[in-house]
């Protein structure tokens, strides 16, 4: 006879605004079990992970903590009840130090005061003995990097000594070699007897790390399996609905790669050196690279956000001075940002005012016919949405990053720099992005794709830049294997 | 309109307990009194003249030699009469300056902060450098703690326009008053307005007792008169709000009379008639100019009540008389006379140059530096 | 950070003795001495009342909230203070007690509509503040109770050369310090300033620790009220009304490097902020600059000062945001 | 079409909706009180009154929905008025040239604000409070403490006359003509290119800037434009009222109440702009019906205190908060 479950939840629903998010959406999980919960972008697992939490409270249901019926109303009453969590947005303060953040809202204290030194030496030893050995408790968290970032946020999870850890997209910020550190860290839970609750749209690590799989569709729970009675495709049927075939598309016909379009010679600024680099017409080349490698540094410098200070551009053949955002797009250069949500789009605004924003602020790209086409370029995408008046904040993530796709695509671009446009986004739309990229080049666009995740670099590009250390270790064709791109990417040269 | 009746009384209510807190008997009647009786001295120079002195000896603070050393704590000079009145002062102090009596004159500005004035007052009796120390405070009340302080630091101390309850200074100079004020509008308007007739009491703000003494003395003086009083406003003195106010007055019926607690702002409440083309009512304003072409140029049946302004002038005068041993009145009541229809010509002829928003009776006339010093500001 | 709050409250302490140093300097071409007991006296004098008022105003500020009300509240306070004292020296204890519970529950006040209501502080604060003054308004036609001559030492004695009432204000400045440092709710302030969501989803009681500041920003409110009764031998309601207290408050929090959006800063800046605010006036005095020309100079100094943290903090986060989700909360925040 | 599905959205959201309630419930109120208010004359006589508030409300919109603060509005009110009279004084031939003067003198003051809002980082809270000290003091300073001269007739039409003789309406003032044709000028400009970034720099600044927008440009035409409103403002209350030593005073605070109230969150990024001047409409109904009602004057700031965090608060409930993810905003609102 085993012990009660960990956690049982039965019958939840929530709705906001009268949407219903989630229906009656039961979820069980074992001691030491790490089960995951996959679904699309909007599916609604993040809302039931917050419920979880006790940020928000469900519209109905029950939930039990090892047999015990409990109901949060703050995310204070869940941490005392033994649940930890690593939310899906990033939840750090800047302004505060690795341990203050760490330890916010559970401060030790000595006769009722903050005990400074404590939380520094329990910082410390939690790191260590998560085998973080590179991170200053003192260090304020805004001079971190995301992967530390990211590696801070878990620690603070794991340090409430909870019996069951939600973790919401752990890797969304991470890149494979840090994926490795996160496995381990699981690995020692499930030993431990913790459960570990996983939110992930990367199919390879639910398949690595988790026993069993709980499936959301538009709220409601489709089924919950073990991992063993699954192949990645009935996986992917079960969450999307229908058959994803081939995951990455072949090019379109009629996709011939033309002149060079933009080209970057000796290019360097305080982050990143020597880069050359060339991306032709209807060509998609893909930037890989460890964390930290100073792939979004070469975006950023392109767009002119932190402009090269060595070394020169050309857009087209011309050569162009890129100081500023306005200037690269005049230049006929796009760049889809790594975090949509701070750098792409203006909530509050409607996702027909966010289309517009690029043609609205220059007047350079400016015109009638293309802002005609926006509504188009939108059911292009098959974004799903209440209409073009919604406010985007409302949007999952997935069509949120439609959204900013299409602002780009509105100015025609003859360059396009893709940063991390998967990121946190489900299979379904992924897939659909990856036409949507091959479409692009099909255009005669040219593509520089940067991502995290390697099969995609893989799978997509036509070459494979890889990174080190903000500097150039190497090319590969499409196609090369993920030993090829690691061996550069951690400063090897491949035998 | 009916409905108009209950409004009236509840306003009526609503002040009622003003009365209690702000009208003393007493000196109501003094001050009802004191506009009748004939002030002593010449009455060429007015702010030299005094009702009924009572003269104490100031021998103890006689000082030998002149250029003496005055200071002068000022609430502010935040509204049109306070800034006429404290040109007025200068020029008074440098006349006496040529003439050897003054030496420095260091003054501060509490911008009618009760809290800055007395630090300014206290930072005053600390620097040790006044020979005698000038206070216009800028509430009656608050400020009486710090003048008791000057008091007892030995230099003379003399108070003027808004009073403090302490008789600790050498002198107390002002006009004979606000219910001098209040009354004498409040009579013009009984007397110029048939009975029955609606009046519209236009007041600065509350709380402030040179006012609500004038507001006080009038309620008394309409409360056994047939006028119907339709409601009393506060308006900040701001034209705009005096207009808005009257504007929707005249809107909901007539209003026969207007009563002013000081003079601000009395054209915009003028022009709210004109536009809304009403006949001129019978009003009280004050001696501030542009009310008094305004009533010039529309031949209005007006009244221009005086809060005398040449009170500036006193204060530095009675200090050197101090510095000087001679005796000063203990309160040195000065004279207050509204100016009548009869002398409307006179005083514009005589501040024929000067600008808006100067004061008719700021007595400065015979001082070297006009007209230019209040012309020019 | 406490490294680096340090060296920002370093850089604003090094902006005060730029004034007193161009202050002394000009005061001395003028012939005089700002460094003379008078001056100093009158120096220290001016920082108590401000200094009360822009510790509360602090807190708040750090919660990324705001409070227009404390001069009204502190208006109230020396009502509540005098009356209820009333003459009678036996019933000092009891008129401060109430001043300061009344002071308090105006913060509460304040704290639930901003926190429970959702209402911007902005707005909630500065409705309170009218409130406060249509009941003081009618139910006081002036000035009035009666402060006891023991209670009114409080206001106008001095040790040495630094009044009693500057000396509270020091001392509460430090239990202010001690407070944000040592204690959870203080601490938490921080966080809650920073970003409400993110602390919240931390376990932080937001909604408490938003109704602490508040609560003590109107007690400090209080003290201020204390202060005015205190000097003014009285309660006093129209004295709140022409002199926007909140406004210099909030300027001496600002030039004390504590940011408007909240998250950062700290009371020994504000301290510095108010000193600095204070050797102004002084120095205006002593050199019998124009009523005028005074607003105008402190105007441009505000603003100046500013510019100067500015540039600073810019220079520092000139790197891309990593901060994507820990942004700030807009509908909570205000600008 | 889509205007129609935007305007209905605005409508149904947060507090747009609510300010057109509330405006509603006043003017029923007002009906009950004094049936012939609603008669031309005195509805025009209303209006005639509540249009400097509104076009006020429509400069202010722009700066707030930017995420920015204008607290110098009243003071520029002042200033312009009393510049307009000094330099007219009297003599007709001078008033158009002098107007030309005065709206220099405005875009120089919202240059000033913007720019150094917006290039030396400093949070327009404190620029545009130094502002309002700088331009009290100064403008004091230039006429001796007082207002000096005397405006022309010529200049006194805008605010004060109108079109008349109009059948059943009596007169259309010219105040009105203007407040209706900037409401539909600034409209328009919302619809512009300018409106459409000048609202997505409020929402996420960062955003909008690697768009290519003008984040800094838009701000700071932003303030010039409240600079202009003011001076339309100015010459219209001028013009209605002559002028006066406290002309403009605290207008500030009852302009950013309107607009607030009008559903824009102080923050920048939400609101429309015709609910901005429907706010200051509401806010002059309510004094009119305070005045209608005879509510003793000294009661009436608690009222007002108490219906506008009433209304916002209710506004607040209705629009439910963002979602958490949906804080990932950057310093939306840089104050
Ligand atoms: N705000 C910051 N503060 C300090 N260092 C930073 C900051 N942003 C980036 N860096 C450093 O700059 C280098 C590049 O960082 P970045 O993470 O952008 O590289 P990347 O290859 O783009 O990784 P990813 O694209 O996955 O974010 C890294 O060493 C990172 O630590
Ligand atoms: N606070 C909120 N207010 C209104 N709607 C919300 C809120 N939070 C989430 N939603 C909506 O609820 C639905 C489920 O959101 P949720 O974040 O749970 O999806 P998800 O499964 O986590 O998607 P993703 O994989 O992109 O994270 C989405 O349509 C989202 O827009
Ligand atoms: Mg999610
Ligand atoms: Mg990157």
């Amino acid at each position: 006879m085993s012990q009660a479950p960990v956690l049982a939840m039965r019958g939840i629903d929530k709705s906001f605004l009268g949407v219903p998010v989630l229906r009656s959406v039961d979820l069980v999980i074992e001691p030491g079990e790490v089960h995951a919960v996959v679904g699309e972008n909007g599916a609604g697992k993040s809302t039931l992970m917050k419920i979880l939490a006790g940020v928000h409270t469900a519209d109905a249901g029950t939930i039990e903590l090892g047999g015990r019926a409990v109901s949060f109303t703050h995310p204070l009453q869940a941490q005392h009840a033994g649940v930890a969590t690593v939310f899906q947005e990033f939840n750090l303060l800047p302004e505060l130090s690795v341990a203050e953040n760490i330890h916010l809202g559970r401060e030790p204290r000595r006769r009722g005061l903050i005990d400074r030194r404590a939380m520094a030496e329990r910082t410390a030893a939690l790191l260590s003995d998560l085998g973080v050995d590179d991170l200053a408790p003192a260090a304020k968290a805004k001079t971190l990097s995301v992967p530390r970032q990211q590696i801070v946020e878990i620690a603070k999870a794991m340090s409430q000594g909870a019996d069951l850890i939600c973790m919401d997209e752990p890797t969304a910020a991470l890149a494979d070699a840090e994926v490795e550190l996160l496995y381990r860290l699981v690995e020692r839970l499930r030993d431990k007897g913790v459960s570990v609750l996983y939110v992930s749209h990367r199919l390879r690590e639910i398949f690595d790390l988790c026993d069993r799989i709980t499936v959301l569709k538009d709220g409601e729970r489709v089924t919950t399996v073990d991992t063993a009675d699954i192949t990645p495709d009935e996986l992917v049927t079960a969450m999307v609905g229908r058959r994803i075939e081939a995951v990455f598309p072949e090019p379109l016909p009629g996709t011939e790669t033309g002149e060079v379009r933009l080209a970057v010679t000796g290019g360097g600024n305080a982050q990143i050196d020597g880069i050359d680099l060339e991306v032709r017409a209807g060509e998609i080349v893909g930037l890989a690279g460890l964390q930290g490698s100073g792939r979004t540094e070469i975006a950023e410098a392109v767009f002119g956000i932190e402009p090269f200070t060595r070394g020169t551009v050309a857009v087209d053949g011309e050569t162009r001075r890129i100081t500023g955002p306005r200037k690269a797009i005049a230049a006929g250069i796009a760049l889809v940002t790594e975090d949509r949500k701070a750098q792409g789009l203006a909530l509050n605004q409607s996702v027909g005012a966010n289309a517009r924003m690029v043609l609205d602020a220059n007047a350079r790209v400016h015109s009638r016919a293309r802002l005609a086409r926006i509504s188009g370029i939108l059911s292009s995408l098959d974004l799903v949405s209440r209409g073009e008046d919604q406010e985007v904040q409302y949007l999952s993530g997935g069509n949120q990053q439609k959204v900013v796709v299409a602002k780009w695509l509105a100015a025609e671009p003859g360059v396009i720099v893709l940063d991390e446009p998967t990121r946190g986004i489900d299979v379904g739309a992924k897939h659909k992005l990856y036409a949507v990229i091959r479409s692009l080049a099909a255009e005669g666009l040219a593509v520089l794709l940067i991502t995290s995740e390697l099969i995609e670099v893989i799978g997509l590009a036509d070459r494979i830049v890889v990174l080190h250390d903000g500097r150039i270790a190497g090319e590969l064709p499409g196609g090369a294997t993920e030993q090829q791109v690691m061996a550069y990417a951690t400063g090897r040269s491949p035998a | 309109t009916t409905d108009e009746i209950p409004e009236a009384e509840t306003t009526e209510e609503a002040t009622a307990s003003t009365e209690e807190e702000w009208f003393v008997q007493a000196d109501y009647e003094e001050q009802l009194a004191q506009r009748d009786i004939e002030p002593e001295g010449d009455p060429t120079t007015p702010w030299l003249q005094a009702i009924e002195p009572e003269w104490v000896d100031t021998s103890e603070y006689a000082v030998d030699g002149g250029d003496h050393t005055v200071c002068f704590s000022n609430a502010s000079v935040s509204n049109p009469w306070r800034v006429t009145g404290w040109i007025t002062m200068q020029q008074q102090v440098e006349v006496l300056q040529e003439a050897g009596e003054i030496g420095e004159f260091l003054h501060s500005d509490a911008a009618d902060d009760d809290e800055k004035q007395i630090s300014d007052i206290q930072a005053f009796i600390d620097s040790g450098e006044c020979d005698a120390l000038l206070i216009s405070p800028s509430t009656t009340a608050t400020l009486t703690p710090a003048v008791e302080a000057a008091c007892e630091s030995g230099i003379p101390v003399v108070v003027f326009d808004r009073g403090v309850n302490t008789d600790c200074a050498v002198t107390f100079i002002h006009p004979i008053g606000g219910y001098a004020f209040g009354a004498d509008a409040a009579e013009f308007l009984v007397d110029n307005l048939e009975p029955g007739s609606t009046v519209l009491a236009l007041r600065i703000l509350p709380g402030v007792d040179v006012l609500e003494h004038r507001w006080a003395a009038a309620q008394e003086i309409f409360a056994d008169s047939e006028l119907e009083i339709l409601g009393n406003e506060f308006t900040g003195g701001d034209a705009a709000e005096i207009k808005n106010i009257v504007t929707q007055y005249l809107q909901r019926g007539e209003v026969d009379g207007i009563w002013m607690d000081a003079g601000d702002g009395a054209v915009a409440a003028i022009e709210a008639f004109e536009d809304a083309g009403q006949p001129y009512p019978v009003m009280t304003g004050e001696d501030e100019l542009s009310f008094m072409r305004k009533w010039k140029e529309t031949g209005m049946t007006a009244l221009a009540p005086v809060y005398s302004n040449f009170q500036w002038r006193t204060p530095v005068l009675a200090a050197t008389m101090i510095l000087n041993g001679e005796q000063v009145p203990k309160e040195w009541v000065l004279p207050q006379e509204p100016i009548t229809e009869a002398e409307l010509d006179d005083y514009l002829e005589r501040n024929e140059d000067m600008p808006s928003l100067h004061y008719a009776k700021f007595g400065g006339e015979d001082l070297p530096g006009f007209p230019d010093a209040w012309r020019d500001r | 950070m406490s490294l680096r709050r340090l060296d920002t409250t370093a850089l604003i302490y090094l902006a005060l003795a730029g004034v007193v140093a161009i202050g002394g300097i000009a005061v001395a071409i003028d012939g005089g001495n700002l460094f003379s007991t008078a001056n100093l006296v009158d120096m220290f004098t001016r920082t108590s009342l401000t200094g009360f008022l822009a510790l509360g105003m602090t807190l708040v500020i750090l919660c990324r909230s705001l409070d227009l009300s404390v001069g009204y509240t502190a208006a109230l306070a020396s009502m509540v203070a005098a009356t209820t004292m009333d003459g009678d020296p036996n019933r000092i204890v009891l008129g401060a007690l109430a001043a300061l519970l009344v002071a308090g529950l105006v913060g509460a006040a304040n704290g639930a509509i901003v926190s429970f209501l959702g209402v911007n502080p902005f707005i909630a604060t500065l409705g309170v503040g009218l409130i406060i003054k249509g009941y003081l308004d009618t139910e006081y036609k002036g000035p009035a109770g009666l402060v006891p001559t023991a209670f009114q030492q409080f206001g106008y004695s001095r040790i040495a050369f630094v009044p009693v009432s500057t000396l509270v204000m020091l001392a509460l400045a430090a239990a202010g310090i001690w407070f944000l440092r040592s204690t959870r709710t203080g601490h938490h302030m921080y966080a809650v300033g920073g970003n409400i969501d993110v602390a919240r989803m931390s376990g932080v009681r937001t909604k408490s620790t938003l109704m602490t500041a508040h609560i003590l920003c109107g007690m400090f409110a209080g003290v201020a009220g204390l202060l005015l009764a205190a000097r003014f031998g009285t309660g006093s309601a129209t004295e709140a009304y022409s002199n926007l207290y909140e406004l210099d408050a909030i300027a001496a929090v600002v030039l004390g490097g504590t940011l408007l959006l909240g998250g950062r800063g700290g009371i020994a800046g504000t301290v510095a902020g108010v000193l600095i605010l204070a050797v102004l006036d002084t120095v205006f005095n002593v050199m019998q600059i124009n009523p005028f020309a005074k607003d105008v100079l402190r105007g441009a100094i505000i603003i100046t000062a500013v510019a100067i943290y500015a540039r600073r903090q810019l220079s520092r986060t000139a790197r891309r945001p990593r901060f994507a989700a820990a942004g700030t909360a807009a509908d909570t925040g205000r600008p | 079409m889509g205007r129609i599905r935007t305007a209905a959205a605005a409508l149904a959201g947060g507090g747009t909706g609510t300010v057109f309630a509330l405006l509603a419930a006043i003017f029923i109120a007002v009906a009950f009180t004094n049936p012939g208010f609603f008669e031309g004359p005195s509805l025009m006589a209303f209006l005639k009154q509540a249009a400097p508030l509104v076009i006020l409300a429509a400069g202010q919109y722009f700066v707030i929905v930017s995420g920015n603060f204008d607290l110098s509005v009243g003071a520029l009110v002042g200033a312009q008025v009393v510049i307009a009279a000094r330099l007219i004084d009297g003599e007709e031939s001078r008033t158009l040239p002098v107007m030309g003067v005065m709206l220099l003198f405005g875009l120089a003051v919202g240059l000033v604000n913007g720019l150094v809002t917006t290039a030396l980082k400093v949070q327009s809270f404190i620029t545009t409070l130094g502002m309002m000290l700088v331009l009290t003091g100064a403008i004091r300073l230039w006429t001796g403490g007082a207002p000096t001269g005397s405006l022309s007739e010529a200049f006194r039409g805008p605010g004060r006359r109108g079109i008349d003789d109009v059948p059943l309406i009596g007169q259309i003032p010219w105040a009105v003509l203007i407040m209706i044709g900037v409401g539909a000028a600034a409209i328009w400009l919302m619809r512009t290119r300018f409106g459409r970034v000048l609202v997505a720099s409020g929402d996420n600044e960062l955003a909008a800037e690697l768009s290519g927008g003008r984040v800094d440009t838009v701000r700071t035409v932003a303030f010039v434009l409240s600079g202009l409103s003011a001076t339309v403002a100015g010459v219209l209350i001028g013009g209605y009222a002559g002028v006066s030593a406290q002309v403009g005073q605290g207008m500030e605070f009852t302009v950013i109440t309107a607009v607030v109230l009008g559903g824009v969150v102080l923050g920048g990024g939400r609101g429309a702009v015709v609910a901005a001047m429907a706010g200051a409409l509401t806010i002059e109904a309510l004094f009119a019906l305070f005045n209608q009602m005879a509510l003793p004057s000294t009661i009436r700031p608690a009222a007002q205190g108490l219906i506008i965090i009433a209304a916002v608060a209710y506004a607040a409930k209705r629009r439910t908060r963002r979602p958490v993810a949906a804080t990932a905003t950057t310093n939306a609102n840089p104050s």
